[in-house]
Formats: structure tokens, C-alpha cells, sequence
């Protein structure tokens, strides 16, 4: 694999229900080190799109690349095995393992010793502020806490690229400066990121490249603070959903 | 700590109809049937037979006086002492029977276990009695490998398959159907260890006859619906079918055949289901003249049949089957061993059950007798084939014993 | 409390029950209580072999009959057609029933939910109609051991503690084997397929494979199972060997205990089973069903106030006195 | 000839397996909740009506509403005393509570009237029709079209009605249910009283030509389980079509191949259907 190649790649995606076409034909190509925003109003295709970057659905057609493996038809492990990660948009804890133990089931994947899983799985543990909670059964745990205990799990499996569903979607603006902050020292170890997001200002913030999607169709890409002035994007949230995403 | 807990257990155990009359500590006999379950109707008619008999013989029954035990009181070789059933559910699980057989010998200490009920679990039950050297006597179980496992403590009074058939064959080779003589059987058998069995051994007794079973239709017992097989039969057209159900398959066949309006020239239901008083009750207006074997014909007054299906109506107010009977039948003949053995010791029992030589006037059931070969079979264990005339069964086969003539064709509902 | 005086009174306590368990049937002489104590190590067998693929993976068999029967069956088989001690048939139980979880397995195992637990139904049902059809495997009849006793190797015994111990070993083998898979990474990849299979799989799980493991091993033991039980019994037949009561009865001994834990099963079983012997010893006899509204009354009773079994209970007891300690 | 009459048997018993899946349907497939004790249910209905009949004297046409007013009140007892509690748990529990009430439903009824087989008088409702050279029994033609009336009744009731809306969106998600100000209890509550009021206009029909036996509901349960399944979880149409189809299958392989067999048949098919549908014939991906 050359250096510059990207690390991340899908080619004319296509995903069909029945004879609506969710995702018409979306090209994306991710590189190292990047953080990637993926916006675009209710229905456009976004979350389809990200399910088949993660493996987690098999597009009609169009190829997928990671790390230069053609991975259209492989399965969320192998996608996994070769360094992807994901969250969910509604937090898919484990409820009857305690917080650790979540986070050693992602740590299993690079040691499948137990003792080695455990050292593992406390350093993410206290890399992301979990510690206090640890002992504690994730499903007596809050929405915030999910959403970090789902973001320490993913960051167990050691990935090359995480990405990101609503990571941050529902909680309180002390809570999200905290998201960001953890987002923020992720993408420090050099984790490339792809973030899927309704809150505009977390875009704004994090991403050093906005791709806004809109009728199952890349319909913008660049710089956050550029895509938001592009006639075409505001044409596509305009009348439908551009007011409530400004006010979330 | 043992001693409290066996304590719990007896104390609630079932204390049948111990009179006054009778003198000191009973002797217990065990007996294990289906008292739930899909069998449980099964059971619960044992049951109340099994508690008529203990009454009967512990007080005294002049008018049944021919029978043995019956003019005395308990048991007068033993110093009067009364009799004690001790009853337990098998729950129709082999394991259950098991567990149940080793309660009764072990808790219970009963001096002889009865009944079983299905093959499968009076094969269990009885080995655990084997083992444990206490004699097992079965009434009512006909598979015939029981008798043939080599086992010195088990007895079987009832008759099994071969006698079972031949006499089927007798019947079938005898018969006429509009004046010819009969060149179709058809068999309708439920697919589990009764009706395999059965079928099995009219098949190669037919066989060995020269009359050959044209069409066998093996079926599910407890099946939601027969419609199909009925069709089967309407289709074919035999001149006689032979049905081998339990209760609750003999009820939907005989509504079903009606529904159908299918009625074969002659149309046997071989004991089981057709013998239960619920069939008779339920289904029998739809199935009059079907023609069943039993070893129980109460029709004729003044016989010990009879009489004890009197006594047995009054109490339950239903018609002693043919099944219960023979269970009732395998349990006396254990009380007179005991008796005669004048000892609860198992090898006195043993030995006296193997001395057994009881005539067919001492019999409440119609066997020629009741001895045992070397294999624990009764050899004088005997059938007749009864007919449905309204809710009653009435012996009509062998001929010179018969108390009513056989009508053909069968006329079901009409 | 610390911790090393915890894990040493734990250790203490463990030693305590094991020792119980392995000498209160000495010290008994009924029979018919050694025998149910012999019961329940097969039922607690049975219940922790399903529990390996219905508790800790969450995959509800409801017709984990089928690998109790091929064990059943093979050894009594191999009595029928070679003359074998009937326990030499349980490898060859084991052999096919591991054959049977390979083959059923890759299909079934795709299906969620009630659908898995109705397809496994299906294929016992299955298995118990073929068996009772073809008279090579006993038909409707049944199959049955050595009528006597021919060498000890035939496992029949006159006294239930014999049996009681050779259950009770195998039982022991497999509570380590599943104390050590809880452990391992493959406990803990089969409790997050249980949790969240999709999320399980993006954190790199090979489900279809860990489930086919557990599906694996559960079904090697509960053949076990059933062999030791036909070489106890010396008799199976289609309803006793493969009907569906047999498997519900793993699933509500596991259920009762609590699913999933490594003791559950066996807690389970050793309520249900002498419950369902002593209300049939006491009742039994009187043929009015009291035994069964009884023993379902508790059922219910137990199901209604602790769903999750009484592992359940017991974790609330530790909760309610963390909170009064602390 | 023949075959005609065992395709309109097939077809009659179908309806009545589609008539008995109904409310099972929807207390399973809706709630998610497993009904071990459905069969019981059956069997209690048989019980209500047997004795409208014998000691009240009264005729079909009281006797199978009576029925199902008794089973939804048992339905709606059954989920405020055990059901409400036992959905706290996982799966397993509900297995294990209504497992529990189903011995106590049959055992209590063994009590109570002995596992001595019952019937009701046969041809209450006339006698044996020929029409077309096709013999046609009046209860079973009414159990048939009863269970057309009440498929298409409780599936116009779910899709077509403000109730049935509230009923889908608790049993969506009982959560957001309450969110949107419906309180999912009283909603549960109903859909078990319905489905166990489905329930007993089957059992009540039913006894009109099958035996009343403590255990009958045993060998009617394993059946309702199949259609359920095989129709998808929830679809009442499915119940209907999988229902149906099972019959006119059971009937065909008992003439053709032997009755012993008819299980595989069915059973095979149902397997079959699962590896290419694997939720039902009717069912929502």
C-alpha cells in the first residue's frame, strides 16, 4: 500500500430498499489522520452510508478499501480485525458485564489473553475517565456514560480509524465540551475519525473536512466553515430541517 | 434428620380403607400408574379399583366368596393383618417409575409392587424391584419382551400379543362379509409402543393364517385430526379395519368416520382406547357394533364379573374397562400370594406367586386361570371379543362362551 | 471488608459446600433421597451443558433433547447391536451429537429470537418422529440396556450412590470447564454476543463461530448426560430419550438458578428436581394432579418475584448490603 | 373425489389451527411475549363452554361470547399477577412463569374435574351436510369461518384503528409510548385480554367436535407455535396463511405418505421457510 493511498476509501455506493435508493452512487476517500464530518438532513442517506463504511450493511454495489482490502463484502469483525471501529447511535452496551468488562471484550481482539485483555483494557479505562465506574454494571449507567463507555470499547479494539455514530447526540453542553475534548486527544494518538453528527457546532469544531450528504448523494465536501456557505447545501437543508438542526 | 424426613413423606401417603375389623400393622403393596399426564385417565380408573379391591378384602364379602380373600377379613394366613395400598404417580416417565419403585420398596417398605401400566415403565420399575429382590406382578402391560429378561421376581397375569392375535384370527378367518369370507384387513395403528407392538404381532399372526393385512396406517397418537387416514380406509375399502388407539384417538376417529359417513363391514377397536369408559360414553352412540377384545365381560349377571363391576359402578359410577380390570385382576392375584405365602418375607411371596394355581371361578376377569411358567407369564391368560350394543360391551366370541349373538355388518351411528 | 480475607472466607465457604456435597450421602441411608440426590446431578448436568449455549450466549435452545437423546441412544444401541456396556456408546453419542450441532447449527444459529428457540424445537420434534418411525433405532418401542447386570462396567448398581458420584464428577469437569470458558476470552466474546450481537461483531467478535463453539461443547455434554442416564435407567423410548419436556425442563432448571452463571443451573436443579420428587411422593398417590399445581404454583411464585433467577435475588442481597455497609 | 374432500378437510382444520395461532399471535408476536401456557388456555375455554352447556343449557351462540369474556378476563389476570412482573426479566423468565401457570391451569382442572374425557353432544349445530359430493360438518365450517372473521377483525382492529395503533406503538416501544402519553400497562393488559379472548372463541368452538381433556391443550399448543412461527411473529394474516397452510399439508402427507409422517413434512417446511425467510412467511424483516 503506497503512503499516500487513503485509508479509508468507498466507490460509488450504492444501497437500494426495494426501488428507493437510500445511497445513490457516494464516493468517499478518507485519509490518515483525518477527521471527517458527515452531515446532511433526516433521510439523506448518511447513516446508511456510514453502516456500510463499517460493514455493518453490504452496499448493491460500488467497492469499499481499508487499509487496501477490499472490504465490501466483508463482515463487521473482519472490518474490525483490520482496525475499524464504530460506535452506535443508540448506545449497545453490554448491560450484564460491569464497565471493564466492556471494554475488555474490545481489548480481546489484539489479546486474547485474559491477563493481557485486563492491563489493556485498564489503560483505555483510564485514558477515557472511566475509572470511577468501572466496577459498575453498564446497564444501570446513563446515557452519557454509555455513549464514553461505547467510544472506550471501540478504542479497545485498537483501531486505525474510528467512527463515530451521534457520539455526542443528547447530551448536555458541559457534557459535549467533555465529548469534544475526548474526540479531540483521541485523534492525538493519531486515530483518524469519522463522525457522523447533527449538532452543526460540533462539526464546526472538530472536523477538518465536512462531507454533506443529501438524496443518498455526496453533495458537498471541504473545509466545515466553507460547506456551510455552499448555495447547494443550504438549498438542500432549506424548507426541510436546516432551522431545527441550527437549533440543536 | 432421615428420620424426620421419611416422617414428612409417610405421613400423608394414601391410607386406603383400613377397618377395624382387620388386626395389627397392615401390609403395604405398592402400585405405580399414571395419575397425570396424557394416561392419567388411565390411572385414575386403576386407582379406583385398586381401592375397591382393598376394601373388599379387608371386610368380608360373603356374596364374592368364591373369589380368594374375599369371605375373610385382611389377611387370615397372616394373623388377619389388613391390607395397605400405597399408590404412586409414574407420572408416565420410565426415570419417575424408577425413582417411585424405590420409594415404595425403600420408604414405604411394601412387600410386592403392582401395575406399571405402559411397557416402557413397567420395564424400568420392575428392574429397580428386581434388584432390590421384591416381587413385581404386572396386570396389564402386553409387550411381550417383558417376561423374557431372565427376571426371577416378576409375574404377569394379563394375556399378550400372540394371544391377543390368535384369537383376532380365529374371529377374522370365521367371519363372512356378504357371504364371502373375509380378503382385506386393513390396520389403523397410533405409532408408539402399544399400537406398534400390537399391529406387529397381528401382522405376522395373519401372516402365519394366510390372511395378509392389505394396508397398515401408522398414525401419531394424540393427533389434532384423523380426517385424512378416514379417507384413506373409504378409499380402499377393506373389508374389515382393525384400530389399535388410545382414548382421546379413538373418540376422533369413531366422530370423524361418522363426519365422514365411512363404515367398513366390520370394524374392530382393539382394547385400549376403545375399551375406556370414556370412549363408550363420548363416542359409543357413533360406533355401535364395534366389535373389541377384552378379557373382562361383565354382561352376564351373577358372575364375578359382574358383581364386581357392580360394586365398581357404585363407587365410580362409570363401566369397569377391560384394562382396569385386568390391573384389578394382577392385583389380587398378589394379595392371594401374600396370603398363601402366610409371610411378608419376598421369597415366601416369590415362591408362593410361583405356586400360583388359581381356577377361573376364583377370577374376577375371564382367564381359563391364573399360572405362571418359568418366565413369570400366565399360561392360562385368555381373550374374548366383546361388541358395543348401546353403552355396554357384550361378549360375543368364542361362540360356546358368548353371551349375546355378533351383528354384522357395523352400523355406527345408525 | 478487604479483599484477601473475603477471597479467603469465600475459599472456606466453597470448600464447605463441596465437602457437603461430596459426604451427606454417606451419611444418609435412604435410598430414595440418595437417588434423588443422584437426579439432581444429572438434571444439574444437563441444565449447566445447555446453559453454556442458552445462558452464557443467550441462544434459547428449546430442543437441546436432540443431543440428550443421540447420547441416550447411542449407548443403548450399542448394547442392542454389539453387546457393548452401554457406556462405551457415549463417545460415539458424543461423536454424533457434535456432528448433529455442526450440521443444524450453521442454519440455525443465523436465526434471532423466538425463531432460533422454535427451529430447534422443530428439529427435536424431528428427530423424535424419525426415531419413533424407524424400527432399526427401536421404533416407538424403545431401546433397552442389559437386563442383568453383566460386568460392572454396565453401571448397574443397586444403590443410587454410585451413580450419584459418577454424575457428580462429570459435573465437576464441567462446572471447571465452564468456570475457565467464563474467564477466558471466550466467555466474555459469548455474554457480549448474549448482550448485543451487532455490536459484538464491530468490536471484532466472529459470532457464528463463537456460537457454534458454545453450541459445541453444549451439545457434547448434554449427550453425555444422556448416556449416563440410559446406562442408570437401562431404557429410552422416542418420549423419554427426545420429548420436548426434557428439553424445557434444562431450560426452566437453568432459568430458576439464573442462566448464565456458573452455579445457576446446578442451584436450580437441585430445587426443582427433589420439589418434583417429594410433591409426587406426597401427592402422587392421590391422583387429583395436586402435585403439578403445586410444583407450578412455585414455579410461577419464583419466576413472578425473581425473573432472573435466583441468582438474581442473591445479587440484590449483596446490593442492599453494600449499600448498608457503606 | 376423495382428494377433494381431503383438500377441504386440510383446509377446515387449517382454519381452526389459524383460528387457535390467532390470539397466540398476538400476545407473542406483539408483546414478545412466549405463551407457554397457551394450550391451557384452549383447554380452560373447552371447560367454560362444556359447562355453559351442560349446566346452564346454554347454546353455541351464548356460550362461545361467554367464553371469551372469561378468557380475557384470565388473560388480563394472568398479565397483571405474573406477566407485568415477569417482562422485567429476560426471555427465560417468561418461559419459566408461564410454563409454571400452565401445570397449575391443567393440574387444577385434572382437580377439579378429573382426567376423565368429556364432549359435547355431537352435531349441536346440525347434522353432517353433503354439498357437492363433499361432506361438510356444520361446527367445523363455523369454526372455519369464525377464524376468517376474527383474523380479518383483529387485523383491521391493529391496522385500521386508533386502539390498534396504541397497541403496535407500545408494543414498538413501550418507552416511547409513554413519551407520547399512552401508558403502556392497561395498553399490555388489553392485548392479553384479546389475545386470550381470540383464544376463547377457538376453545369454544373447538370443543363443539373435539374431546375436553385436561391435557388437550398439550397437542393443540405445538401446532399454534409452528403457525405463529411460520407465519412471522405479530402477522395475524401470517397466522391465517400459515395456519392453513399446515392443514392442507398435514392432510395431503396423511393421505399420501401415512399420518406418521405428516409432522416432518410440516416440520421440514417450517425449517425450510425459516433458512430463506428467517422472519415467516408474513413477517416484518
Amino acid at each position: 500500500m503506497p503512503a499516500d493511498a487513503p485509508l479509508l476509501e468507498a466507490r460509488d455506493i450504492v444501497v437500494a430498499f426495494g426501488s428507493f435508493r437510500a445511497v445513490d452512487g457516494a464516493s468517499l476517500s478518507i485519509g490518515k489522520g483525518e477527521i471527517i464530518g458527515l452531515i446532511g438532513p433526516n433521510g439523506a442517506g448518511k447513516s446508511t452510508f456510514f453502516n456500510c463504511l463499517a460493514g455493518d450493511r453490504q452496499p448493491a454495489s460500488g467497492t469499499i478499501m481499508l487499509r487496501g482490502h477490499d472490504v465490501t463484502r466483508a463482515t463487521p469483525e473482519e472490518h474490525a480485525r483490520l482496525g475499524l471501529a464504530r460506535s452506535w447511535q443508540v448506545p449497545a452496551v453490554f448491560d450484564d458485564l460491569s464497565v471493564l468488562e466492556n471494554v475488555m471484550v474490545g481489548a480481546f481482539l489484539r489479546h486474547p489473553r485474559t491477563a493481557d485483555a485486563v492491563a489493556a483494557a485498564e489503560k483505555v479505562i483510564d485514558f477515557t475517565g472511566l475509572r470511577p465506574i468501572a466496577a459498575a454494571r453498564s446497564g444501570s449507567l446513563g446515557t452519557p456514560a454509555r455513549k464514553r463507555l461505547e467510544i472506550a470499547r471501540a478504542l479497545a479494539t485498537e483501531p486505525e480509524i474510528l467512527l463515530l455514530d451521534e457520539a455526542l447526540a443528547g447530551l448536555t453542553p458541559t457534557e459535549v465540551r467533555a465529548a469534544i475534548e475526548l474526540v479531540r486527544r483521541i485523534h492525538a494518538r493519531g486515530i483518524t475519525l469519522v463522525i457522523v453528527e447533527h449538532v452543526m457546532e460540533v462539526i464546526l469544531s472538530l472536523a477538518n473536512r465536512a462531507v454533506v450528504f443529501h438524496q443518498g448523494k455526496v453533495i458537498a465536501q471541504g473545509a466545515p466553515k466553507d460547506v456551510v456557505q455552499d448555495p447547494g447545501v443550504i438549498e438542500a437543508y432549506l424548507g426541510r430541517s436546516l432551522n431545527r438542526k441550527a437549533r440543536a | 434428620m432421615s428420620i424426620t424426613r421419611r416422617s414428612m413423606l409417610a405421613a400423608p401417603a394414601l391410607l386406603t380403607g383400613v377397618p377395624a375389623l382387620a388386626q395389627g400393622a397392615p401390609i403395604k403393596v405398592g402400585a405405580l400408574h399414571p395419575l397425570t399426564g396424557v394416561a392419567a385417565s388411565a390411572g385414575n380408573a386403576a386407582k379406583a379399583a385398586l381401592e375397591l379391591a382393598v376394601e373388599l378384602i379387608n371386610t368380608p364379602q360373603p356374596d364374592l366368596a368364591a373369589m380368594p380373600l374375599m369371605a375373610t377379613t385382611g389377611f387370615p394366613a397372616i394373623g388377619g393383618r389388613p391390607l395397605q395400598l400405597v399408590l404412586a404417580d409414574q407420572q408416565g416417565s420410565p426415570s419417575v417409575a424408577q425413582n417411585q419403585a424405590l420409594r415404595l420398596i425403600t420408604q414405604e417398605r411394601v412387600v410386592a409392587l403392582t401395575g406399571g401400566y405402559q411397557s416402557g415403565l413397567t420395564q424400568t420399575a420392575s428392574a429397580i424391584a428386581e434388584r432390590h429382590g421384591i416381587p413385581y406382578v404386572n396386570g396389564e402391560s402386553v409387550a411381550t419382551n417383558l417376561t423374557e429378561r431372565g427376571f426371577r421376581w416378576f409375574f404377569r397375569t394379563t394375556p399378550i400379543g400372540p394371544d391377543i392375535a390368535a384369537i383376532y384370527m380365529e374371529f377374522l378367518k370365521a367371519a363372512r362379509v356378504n357371504d364371502r369370507p373375509i380378503s382385506k384387513i386393513a390396520i389403523v395403528n397410533e405409532n408408539t409402543e402399544y399400537g406398534t407392538s400390537i399391529a406387529d404381532v397381528i401382522r405376522r399372526t395373519a401372516d402365519a393364517h394366510g390372511l395378509s393385512i392389505a394396508l397398515q396406517i401408522p398414525y401419531a397418537a394424540n393427533s389434532a385430526d384423523v380426517s385424512a387416514q378416514v379417507l384413506q380406509l373409504k378409499d380402499a375399502q377393506p373389508d374389515v379395519a382393525i384400530f389399535i388407539s388410545y382414548t382421546s384417538d379413538a373418540i376422533l376417529y369413531a366422530r370423524t368416520m361418522r363426519a365422514q359417513g365411512y363404515r367398513p363391514p366390520i370394524l374392530i377397536g382393539d382394547n385400549s382406547g376403545f375399551s375406556d369408559d370414556n370412549f363408550v360414553q363420548t363416542a359409543g352412540d357413533t360406533a355401535q357394533g364395534i366389535i373389541n377384545r377384552s378379557a373382562f365381560d361383565p354382561s352376564r349377571p351373577g358372575s364375578n364379573s359382574f358383581k364386581i363391576n357392580a360394586l365398581y359402578k357404585a363407587r365410580t359410577g362409570r363401566e369397569m374397562d377391560d384394562t382396569t380390570a385386568r390391573t384389578m385382576q394382577g392385583f389380587l392375584v398378589t394379595c392371594d400370594a401374600i396370603n398363601r405365602a402366610g409371610s411378608t418375607q419376598p421369597a415366601a411371596i416369590q415362591a408362593a406367586l410361583r405356586a400360583t394355581d388359581l381356577k377361573a371361578e376364583q377370577l374376577m376377569i375371564g382367564y381359563r386361570g391364573v399360572r405362571f411358567d418359568e418366565k413369570g407369564q400366565n399360561t392360562l391368560a385368555s381373550v374374548l371379543l366383546v361388541q358395543l350394543r348401546g353403552r355396554e360391551y357384550v361378549s360375543v366370541w368364542p361362540t360356546e362362551t358368548a353371551t349375546s349373538q355378533l351383528q354384522l355388518p357395523y352400523r355406527g351411528w345408525e | 471488608m478487604p479483599a484477601a480475607p473475603r477471597a479467603a472466607s469465600r475459599l472456606l465457604l466453597g470448600a464447605l459446600v463441596l465437602a457437603a456435597v461430596l459426604v451427606w450421602p454417606l451419611l444418609i441411608e435412604d435410598q430414595f433421597y440418595q437417588r434423588v440426590g443422584a437426579l439432581v446431578m444429572l438434571a444439574a448436568l444437563s441444565a449447566s451443558a445447555w446453559n453454556l449455549v442458552g445462558g452464557y450466549a443467550g441462544q434459547i435452545s428449546i430442543g437441546h433433547v436432540l443431543f440428550f437423546g443421540c447420547g441416550a441412544y447411542a449407548s443403548l444401541l450399542g448394547f442392542t447391536w454389539f453387546e457393548w456396556a452401554p457406556i462405551l456408546g457415549a463417545p460415539f453419542g458424543v461423536a454424533v451429537s457434535l456432528l448433529l450441532a455442526l450440521v443444524v447449527g450453521r442454519p440455525t444459529l443465523r436465526l434471532k429470537g423466538h425463531y432460533f428457540s422454535m427451529a430447534t424445537i422443530a428439529l427435536a420434534e424431528l428427530a423424535r418422529i424419525i426415531v419413533t418411525n424407524t424400527p432399526i433405532l427401536g421404533g416407538a418401542v424403545g431401546v433397552s440396556g442389559p437386563a442383568m447386570p453383566r460386568s460392572v462396567l454396565d453401571l448397574s448398581f443397586i444403590s443410587p450412590l454410585p451413580y450419584y458420584y459418577i454424575f457428580g464428577g462429570v459435573l465437576g469437569v464441567l462446572l471447571l470447564f465452564t468456570w475457565w470458558m467464563s474467564r477466558s476470552r471466550m466467555g466474555f466474546y459469548l455474554r457480549a454476543i448474549r448482550g448485543q450481537e451487532r455490536a459484538a461483531r464491530s468490536l471484532g467478535v466472529p459470532a457464528e463461530r463463537y456460537k457454534m463453539y458454545a453450541l459445541l461443547a453444549s451439545a457434547g455434554f448434554t449427550s453425555l448426560a444422556g448416556s449416563l442416564y440410559a446406562a442408570m435407567l437401562g431404557f429410552v423410548d422416542p418420549d423419554s430419550g427426545l420429548g420436548i419436556l426434557l428439553s424445557v425442563k434444562m431450560v426452566i432448571a437453568a432459568a430458576l438458578g439464573g442462566a448464565g452463571t456458573l452455579f445457576g443451573p446446578l442451584v436450580g436443579a437441585a430445587i426443582l428436581v427433589p420439589l418434583e420428587e417429594i410433591t409426587n411422593a406426597m401427592f402422587g398417590g392421590s391422583g387429583t394432579g395436586v402435585t403439578y399445581v403445586v410444583y407450578g404454583a412455585i414455579i410461577v411464585f419464583i419466576s413472578r418475584f425473581a425473573p432472573g433467577g435466583l441468582a438474581e435475588i442473591l445479587s440484590r442481597l449483596k446490593a442492599w448490603r453494600a449499600r448498608h455497609a457503606g | 373425489m376423495i382428494l377433494a374432500q381431503v383438500v377441504l378437510n386440510g383446509f377446515l382444520v387449517g382454519a381452526v389451527y389459524a383460528l387457535f395461532s390467532s390470539g397466540l399471535t398476538l400476545i407473542w408476536g406483539m408483546m414478545n411475549v412466549v405463551n407457554f401456557a397457551h394450550g391451557d388456555f384452549v383447554m380452560i375455554a373447552m371447560y367454560v363452554a362444556f359447562i355453559a352447556f351442560t349446566a346452564l343449557h346454554l347454546g353455541p351462540e351464548f356460550f362461545v361470547p361467554l367464553a371469551a369474556m372469561m378468557l380475557f378476563l384470565l388473560g388480563v389476570v394472568v398479565y397483571y399477577g405474573l406477566v407485568r412482573h415477569v417482562m422485567r426479566g429476560p426471555i427465560l423468565a417468561q418461559i419459566l412463569g408461564t410454563f409454571g401457570l400452565a401445570l397449575v391451569l391443567r393440574y387444577a382442572t385434572l382437580w377439579i374435574f378429573s382426567a376423565n374425557f368429556l364432549s359435547l353432544p355431537e352435531n349441536l349445530l346440525g347434522e353432517v351436510q353433503t354439498v357437492a359430493g363433499l361432506r361438510l360438518e356444520p361446527s367445523r365450517v363455523v369454526a372455519g369461518i369464525a377464524a376468517l372473521i376474527l383474523t380479518i377483525g383483529l387485523h383491521l382492529l391493529l391496522t385500521r384503528t386508533a386502539l390498534g395503533s396504541r397497541l403496535l406503538a407500545v408494543a414498538e416501544d413501550r418507552n416511547a409510548a409513554m413519551l407520547v402519553g399512552i401508558r403502556p400497562d392497561p395498553m399490555q393488559a388489553l392485548a392479553w385480554g384479546l389475545g386470550a379472548a381470540c383464544t376463547g372463541v377457538a376453545g369454544a368452538l373447538i370443543a363443539l367436535f373435539f374431546y375436553i381433556t385436561p391435557t388437550v391443550g398439550e397437542s393443540l399448543a405445538l401446532i399454534a407455535f409452528v403457525v405463529v412461527c411460520l407465519g412471522g411473529f405479530g402477522s395475524v394474516p401470517g397466522a391465517l396463511v400459515a395456519g392453513l397452510t399446515i392443514g392442507i399439508i398435514e392432510s395431503l402427507t396423511s393421505f399420501w405418505i401415512g399420518p406418521a409422517f405428516k409432522d416432518v413434512v410440516v416440520f421440514i417446511l417450517f425449517l425450510a421457510v425459516l433458512w430463506f425467510r428467517p422472519q415467516g412467511l408474513l413477517g416484518k424483516a
